[in-house]
């Protein structure tokens, strides 16, 4: 996708582009509530607790009768509240894989259980395309590149770059540093020197900088790339240790825009952060309405990324809900 | 390793007159008590929830937890024999990205890339029981440092998750190697994982019960320096759980990729404490020496109907979710403790 | 018979001789850095107080330090503790949330949160020792349960701290070095200063021992591991307020995470036997610096996270393999051997 | 002659760090023949025999079998060369039955239509090998649940199971009462017969007087001489061993005079399944023996007294106070001190030092925070090492090291340190050698002398009649009899306890 860039206006996301005619049947057809299997990755981060709040409160305000599971981040977890839900009989089945592998098997069961599959965040890889409806989520490898070349613009093309990396093997991880490679490719001047993994986490984030900045490369390191928000707050914290200034001697920028990134930027610490918004609720249950009512849906519906800055943070902070 | 000693056994006079009630065997109680709670919780689950007691339910429930009942009858074997095993979900990950890696990379064909595999995790576990039992390290720790190992070398395969699509490995799913019961509205479909858990677990409680090799087990763990005495080969013994407990791993990582038909260096994380409570809670000590299989397969059956009646009470949060796994398998521990208690009380008094 | 009178020199080549591998290993993996990664040695100064990666290692490893001395004393007594990952995220959540939200101020916030620790220990001994709980299972419970407690606190969030004092923990430094170290320092001496100076040391070594023959000889035996789950439940609530000053948040999901796994590491490479018995807390003070000297040589080696426990286990067997007499007297066989093969 | 024997050792020589166990010791074992193997405790006595049986290599010297060297790496390979042994502590595995402790590593198999143990035929064949050794047990109980003298006997069968060609006793008959030693000794007669070679530990010198035929006596590891048993008589013997002249203790006197207050009573003491109205008392400076059958209830009784275990029913008092001590430390507090039967589960701390396991009771007594100083610790370890003659190269070696005998006197100085009032004794004397065993009972006399109360159970009776002026006789868990001043005599007291014993039910009958 390339998704436009739009104005701060914070969930509105339900009226992103992607979704065709038929997003807003909003009064549930039937006297009986649909009833939703939604199978949650975990409640790793700040971002996923708003994920998971919006879809909740959205059922919530469209009388669906919502069963809720959380895989404390375990692929296992979740293929089992997906056979559960197929012995509950849930209308919809909607998840957020942990993983993008390993969901053949049990699509298939709940393909022949005839219940349509909604996918959010993370795609699945599957030989057979109907195994599920759609998929609403950003597109992690865009971000990456959004990244990149907002680092380009606020550089000028050149930089010593350091990377705090996501989880290894986990899908953000390998699309935002695929796409952030693609741009700095295509500036000689932009180098990434280091480039290790933070676990998304802002500890980690904090001690993988610590050790960018004590290796011989440190004193030139201009820039920082973090798959999160969390990683970069950490690394902030070692940057300042270090006796430099976060976001001045070092420019940083990351992924997410959690409410803390504002507060960063805000202070001047953070320059930049991409929205991934996890306001995923409406759309969701627009499709899923959508589905019940038996329309078609385009197989991808893309949540756009946006770019937030330091010059508006201040007034960002405000209004945003998570 | 981990020692917890229990309260000192039982006496009971020692004039021993025929008993007109024939005495409950005492090796039984704690798996007939985890057999009572497992009873207990179902029946809960189905007084509370609709469609609990579904033939589909009790399938899931195979299904979803049939290679960590491979995984924890190896973990039987090890704890019975007094070690510990912590490389469990690290070898089971290792193993399927393994044979992914093999059959989607290699071209080559699955059936041999499962040899291959279960071979590699025999090899593992054979090395982790040689450098306990040549060297007497601490088990907790070299399994420790080998979940560790076989952690990286799981991401050393294969640094992401990788699907496995030969059409072997359908096939080995499909219908025709399944067992088809006409139960329910459209019949149970037990995939070939279970049947192999299931042989797995048969053969296992026919080795530990009723030959040389199982009795040598438990004796080792019960007194290791006793057992060396009475000239049974400890060190043999040892090493042999280790590598069948790694074998059994990789068969488990065999089953989970076939389970999901992916290889997945991330998959199982934490796998070995869930191993490791299922026999706990199945009634063999950590200590070694007490327990068995059938108890280790109760304790798998009562993990997975927790997790099932997560799914079904539908609304938790993620902090509730783990707030109420904890409380119950502590419930579940605390229950089976006190029926232990109180059978061990009546056939005390019998006596 | 004559007797050899023992004297404090045979009670400090005691220690020395426990000490020796761990040592030496501490000294290769520095050594390894120096040569490798430069810079790994480098320190200078900013501000008056020291910076370099040695102090980082000292900082960072404190943490890691705290949790494995409260593991110690668990371990010596025959048990184990896995809980201690989750009680340093149920103390990181109570202190930011009582701090920021609740507008507690931290000198109360903060005993409460080792209370809270203490209490979470007890717990555990409670299970341990009144149920009669096997440790690893009745630590689980907590180990499991425990993270969710703390999200309940929080709210799934991670919660800010602002509190300049709560920040001097993670961040600060006196006299030069990082204050994490010198609250290393006291809880050390406070912990060898109860064990040495009472009989507690002795006691636990004893139940560690042999439990019954413990009891029988009127050891309060359930006093004992009580007090020593109590303490490891202090120990990591401690922990729990360095990890929340660090990142001047309480991260919950994160705090503490297989925190379980490396202060066991650190017992057990500091000579600590995992069955119980005699134990020594300098020696988990050792192990976890050398742990933690290790994860930074291979972060500044680039060693990619995924790969980098492997490199980990190598070395922690090594050094364990170096402690076992079983392997000395083997490659003393081989050597002896290989010199009787060479005429 | 030597070239014949069926066990041959020569040179045996084994160090363990500082302590030369084993100072090139030899000894034969000719073909039915009972050899005994004496020694003070730590002589060096169970180290020949691991030696021998594979659990130890020495480090130098000779072993053959019938002229074949042996040199046996693990217990297996020794009874593959025939030699079977019972070591000193019972070595056998607790939560296996009867049976399959004795046909562990050797069980008859099948491999029709699974591979797999024949249970009927593990049966049958470890009912013969208890019967062989005149006792009675259902062989499908699980070990544990017996009591240790039924475990001896188990192990005993075991090894008699395999067809060994030379059989090594460990001090078999310490926790076995009269009756099953004279069982058992029929059992080696036998044996003899038919040309098995056996060795045989023991430190009752009545017992070797009638059976063994030859005595090898060893002294610090190192061998004193081989003499035959008819040509040595007990002086000679006893000097080989201790290399120092025993002076017989005469017998307690009585106690003089009843006093008004016992300093402890107990009436009616019960407990479901162990213990069924016990009565007993015990004076100031008087020394109260418990004697009975195996399992009449003598442990289980100072266990009740101590606290170990909890009594339904009873009372006890101590100076005239009730007292009803519901845990060991309870009973510490108001100063009573017991020293249990099973050294290895409820005695020793195996890897603390022998100071600190001397001052263990103390500590524990005195509280958490008021610490034994280092200084007065070895004081104490110092006097009790010198006065029990507590044989360790320092105190602060491990008390794992040390033999079975000077375990025992750590344990009794243990007890002593706390300065009791009232003291428990459970089979002082098991496992301990002659010159121990006076000291012991030295030792009993001079805190009886220092007016502590004594109770002590034990089944050798001459030692209690010995040490005690009054005894009081158990049987089926109830007290049943109190002998005092001249009635106190062993042919006394076994008569008290057969009297109406009814036959069968003694569990363990004499056969053949
Ligand atoms: N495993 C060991 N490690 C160190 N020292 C040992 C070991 N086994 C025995 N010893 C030492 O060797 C010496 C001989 O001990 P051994 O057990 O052979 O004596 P024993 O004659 O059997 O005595 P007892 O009659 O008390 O059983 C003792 O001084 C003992 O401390
Ligand atoms: N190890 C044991 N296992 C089971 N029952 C026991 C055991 N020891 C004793 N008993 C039972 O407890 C009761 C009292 O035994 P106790 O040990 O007090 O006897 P005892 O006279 O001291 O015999 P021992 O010679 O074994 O010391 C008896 O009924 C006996 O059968
Ligand atoms: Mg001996
Ligand atoms: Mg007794």
């Amino acid at each position: 996708g390339d998704p436009p860039q739009k104005s701060p206006s914070a969930p509105t996301t339900a009226n992103a582009p992607a979704p065709t005619p038929n997003s807003k049947p909003n009064s549930t057809p039937a006297a009986k509530p649909i009833r939703v299997g939604f199978a949650q990755i975990g409640a790793e981060s700040d971002w996923r607790k708003a994920n998971t709040d919006s879809i909740r409160n959205e059922a919530e305000k469209r009388g669906i009768n919502l069963t809720f599971s959380d895989a404390q981040q375990k692929q296992d977890n979740q293929l089992k509240a997906l056979r559960n839900f197929i012995a509950q009989g849930v209308d919809v089945i909607a998840f957020s894989p942990v993983v993008e592998t390993g969901w053949e098997p049990v699509l298939k069961e709940i393909k022949a259980a005839g219940i349509p599959v909604v996918l959010t965040d993370r795609a699945v890889e599957v030989s057979d395309e109907s195994l599920f409806v759609t998929f609403i989520g950003a597109d992690f490898v865009e971000e990456g590149r959004q990244a990149g070349t907002w680092l380009a613009q606020a550089t000028g093309g050149s930089g010593v770059i350091v990377e705090l990396q996501g989880t290894p093997g986990s899908a953000p991880a390998i699309d935002r540093k695929k796409g952030f490679e693609e741009v700095v490719a295509g500036h000689p001047g932009m180098k990434i020197v280091k480039s290790q993994s933070g676990e998304f986490t802002r500890a980690k984030g904090r001690e993988v900088m610590e050790t960018f900045l004590k290796s011989p490369e440190g004193p030139s390191i201009t820039a920082l790339y973090a798959h999160n928000d969390d990683m970069a707050i950490g690394a902030i914290e070692a940057i300042r240790a270090s006796g430099r200034k976060p976001g001045v001697d070092i420019k940083i920028v990351s992924i997410d825009a959690v409410k803390a990134a504002f507060e960063a930027m805000a202070a001047g610490e953070l320059n930049c952060t991409i929205e991934c918004s996890p306001l995923l609720g409406p759309q969701l249950f627009d499709a899923i309405e959508a589905v019940v009512a038996g329309k078609t849906l385009p197989r991808r519906i893309v949540t756009p990324a946006k770019v937030y800055g330091q010059a508006t943070a201040a007034a960002d902070l405000k209004t945003r809900v998570y | 390793m981990i020692r917890e000693r229990q309260s000192p056994p039982e006496r009971r006079s020692l004039p021993h007159r025929p008993r007109l009630v024939p005495r409950l065997d005492p090796s039984v109680v704690p798996s007939a008590a985890t057999a009572l709670v497992l009873v207990a919780a179902f029946l809960l689950g189905a007084a509370r929830y609709e469609n609990f007691a579904s033939w589909m339910v009790l399938r899931n429930l195979l299904v979803d937890n049939a290679y960590l009942g491979i995984a924890a009858v190896g973990a039987t074997f090890v704890i019975l024999a007094g070690g510990i095993d912590l490389s469990v979900g690290a070898v089971m990950a290792m193993t399927s990205v393994l044979v992914a890696r093999l059959v989607e990379h290699a071209g080559v064909h699955p059936a041999v890339a499962i040899a291959v595999a279960i071979l590699a995790g025999m090899s593992f576990g054979l090395a982790q029981g040689s450098l306990i039992q040549l060297f007497g390290l601490p088990a907790f720790l070299v399994t420790l440092a080998g979940m560790f190992l076989a952690r990286g070398a799981a991401f050393a395969l294969h640094p992401q998750s990788l699907g496995v699509r030969h059409p072997f490995v359908a096939q080995l799913l499909n219908d025709s190697l399944s067992l088809h019961i006409p139960l329910g509205p459209r019949g149970v479909v037990i995939p070939i994982t279970v049947v192999v858990a299931g042989a797995v677990i048969a053969i296992t409680w026919w080795t530990l019960r009723q030959t040389p090799f199982g009795r040598a087990v438990h004796a080792i763990g019960d007194d290791e320096h006793a057992a060396t005495l009475m000239g049974v080969p400890v060190g043999r013994v040892r090493v042999m759980t280790y590598a069948i407990a790694g074998g059994l791993s990789a068969l488990a990582g065999v089953a989970f990729t076939l389970y999901q038909q992916a290889g997945d260096p991330t998959a199982c994380k934490g796998l070995e404490l869930d191993a490791i409570a299922a026999v706990v809670i199945g009634g063999t000590l950590l200590r070694g020496g007490v327990g068995g299989v059938i108890g280790t397969l109760m304790g798998v059956l009562i993990l997975g109907l927790i997790q099932t009646i997560i799914t079904f009470e539908g609304d938790l949060s993620s902090w509730w979710t783990r707030i109420v796994v904890g409380v119950l398998v502590l419930a579940f521990v605390a229950l089976q403790r006190g029926v232990d208690a109180i059978a061990s009380r009546r056939l005390t008094s019998a006596a | 018979m004559a007797e050899p009178r023992p004297h404090p020199g045979v009670a400090l080549a005691a220690i020395a001789r426990d000490l020796l591998w761990p040592l030496v290993a501490l000294a290769a993996i520095l050594v390894v850095g120096a040569i490798f990664a430069p810079g790994f040695l480098t320190i200078g100064t900013i501000d008056g107080r020291l910076v370099g990666t040695p102090i980082d290692i000292l900082n960072h490893g404190s943490k890691v330090a705290i949790v494995a001395l409260g593991m110690t004393l668990v371990i010596a007594t025959g048990g184990v503790d896995l809980s201690v990952g989750a009680v340093v995220a149920i103390a990181a959540a109570v202190t930011a949330t009582l701090v920021s939200e609740q507008g507690v101020p931290w000198p109360l916030a903060v005993p409460a949160a080792v209370l809270v620790g203490t209490m979470a220990g007890l717990w555990n001994g409670m299970l341990v020792t009144v149920l009669r709980l096997q440790p690893i299972v009745a630590t689980l419970v907590l180990m499991v349960a425990g993270r969710g407690i703390a999200q309940l606190v929080t709210g799934g969030l991670i919660v800010t701290v602002r509190e300049p004092a709560i920040d001097l923990i993670g961040n600060g430094a006196s006299v030069g070095l990082p204050n994490t170290f010198w609250l290393l320092a006291a809880v050390f001496l406070g912990l060898a200063l109860l064990v040495r100076r009472t009989a507690l040391g002795l006691l636990i070594a004893c139940v560690g021992d042999n439990d019954s023959a413990s009891r029988l000889a009127g050891v309060p035996e359930r006093s004992v591991r009580l007090f020593a789950y109590a303490v490891c439940g202090s120990c990591a609530a401690i922990a729990g307020l360095i990890d929340c000053s660090y990142i001047r948040a309480a991260d919950v999901n994160n705090a503490g995470q297989l925190l379980e796994l490396d202060a066991i590491l650190a017992v057990v490479i500091g000579g600590t036997a995992l069955t119980g018995g005699r134990f020594s807390l300098i020696g988990s003070i050792i192990g976890a610096m050398l742990m933690q000297s290790l994860t930074r040589l291979l972060y500044m080696l680039d060693v990619s996270a995924e790969i980098a426990p492997a490199p980990k286990a190598m070395v922690v067997l090594a050094v364990c393999l170096l402690q076992s007499s079983v392997f000395r007297a083997f490659v003393g066989r081989v050597a002896r051997r290989q010199e009787a093969g060479t005429p | 002659m030597t070239d014949l024997a069926l066990l041959s050792v020569r040179g045996a020589r084994k160090r363990f760090g500082p302590v030369l166990a084993l100072d090139g010791v030899d000894i034969d074992i000719e073909r039915g023949e009972i050899h005994a193997l004496m020694g003070e405790n730590g002589a060096g006595k169970s180290t020949l025999i691991r030696c021998v049986s594979g659990v130890h290599s020495p480090d130098a010297g000779s072993v053959s079998v019938a002229g074949v060297p042996a040199r046996p790496r693990t217990p297996r390979e020794a009874e593959l060369f025939g030699i079977s042994c019972v070591h000193q502590e019972v070595h056998l595995i607790p939560h296996l039955s009867v049976a399959e402790n004795i046909c562990l590593g050797r069980e008859p198999t099948r491999r029709f239509p699974f591979p797999g143990i024949r249970w009927g035929a593990v049966r049958e064949r470890a009912r013969q090998a208890v019967e062989r050794v005149g006792f009675e047990i259902d062989v499908r109980r699980e070990l544990c649940t017996c009591s240790i003298a039924a475990q001896q006997l188990v192990a005993i069968a075991r090894s008699l199971d395999c067809g060994a060609r030379v059989v090594i006793l460990d001090e078999p008959t310490s926790s076995l009462n009269e009756r099953e030693v004279e069982a058992l000794f029929s059992v080696l007669r036998r044996l003899r017969a038919n040309g098995l070679g056996i060795l045989l530990v023991t430190h009752f010198l009545d017992q070797v007087y009638r059976i063994a035929d030859r005595i090898t006596v060893l002294r610090d590891g190192r061998l004193v001489g081989t003499r035959s048993a008819a040509d040595l008589s007990r002086a000679e013997l006893v000097a080989m061993m201790v290399g120092r002249a025993i002076h017989r203790e005469p017998r307690a006197e009585q106690h003089a005079s009843r006093a008004e207050q016992p300093r402890f009573a107990a009436r009616g003491l019960r407990r479901r399944g162990a213990l069924d109205a016990v009565d007993c008392s015990v004076d100031r400076g008087e020394a109260v023996g418990l004697a009975g059958l195996l399992g009449s209830g003598r442990s289980e009784t100072l266990r009740a007294i101590f606290g170990a275990d909890p009594i339904d029913a009873g009372t006890m008092t101590l100076d005239g106070h009730p007292v009803r001590p519901g845990s060991p430390r309870e009973a510490m507090r108001v100063g009573i001190a017991f020293l249990p039967e099973d050294r290895k589960r409820d005695g020793i701390i195996p890897s603390l030092s022998v100071r600190e396991n001397i001052i263990l009771a103390l500590q524990a007594r005195r509280g958490v925070f008021a610490r034994v100083s280092n200084r007065e610790a070895l004081l104490l370890a110092d006097r009790f090492i010198a006065a029990l003659r507590i044989r360790t190269p320092s105190p602060e070696t491990p008390v794992h090291r040390l033999s079975g005998g000077n375990q025992q006197k750590t344990l009794i100085a243990r007890a002593l340190a706390t300065d009791p009032l009232l003291l428990l004794l459970d089979e002082p004397t098991r496992g301990i050698d002659i010159g121990a065993k006076e000291d012991v009972l030295d030792l009993v006399r001079s805190e009886r002398e220092r007016g502590v109360a004594i109770i002590m159970a034990s089944s050798e009776l001459e030692e209690l009649v010995r040490a005690c002026g009054r005894v009081v006789v158990l049987r089926d868990r109830r007290s049943v009899a109190e002998l005092m001043g001249s009635a106190v005599d062993p042919t006394a007291i076994v008569r008290a306890i057969a009297e109406a014993a009814p036959e069968p039910d003694v569990e363990i009958a004499t056969r053949g």
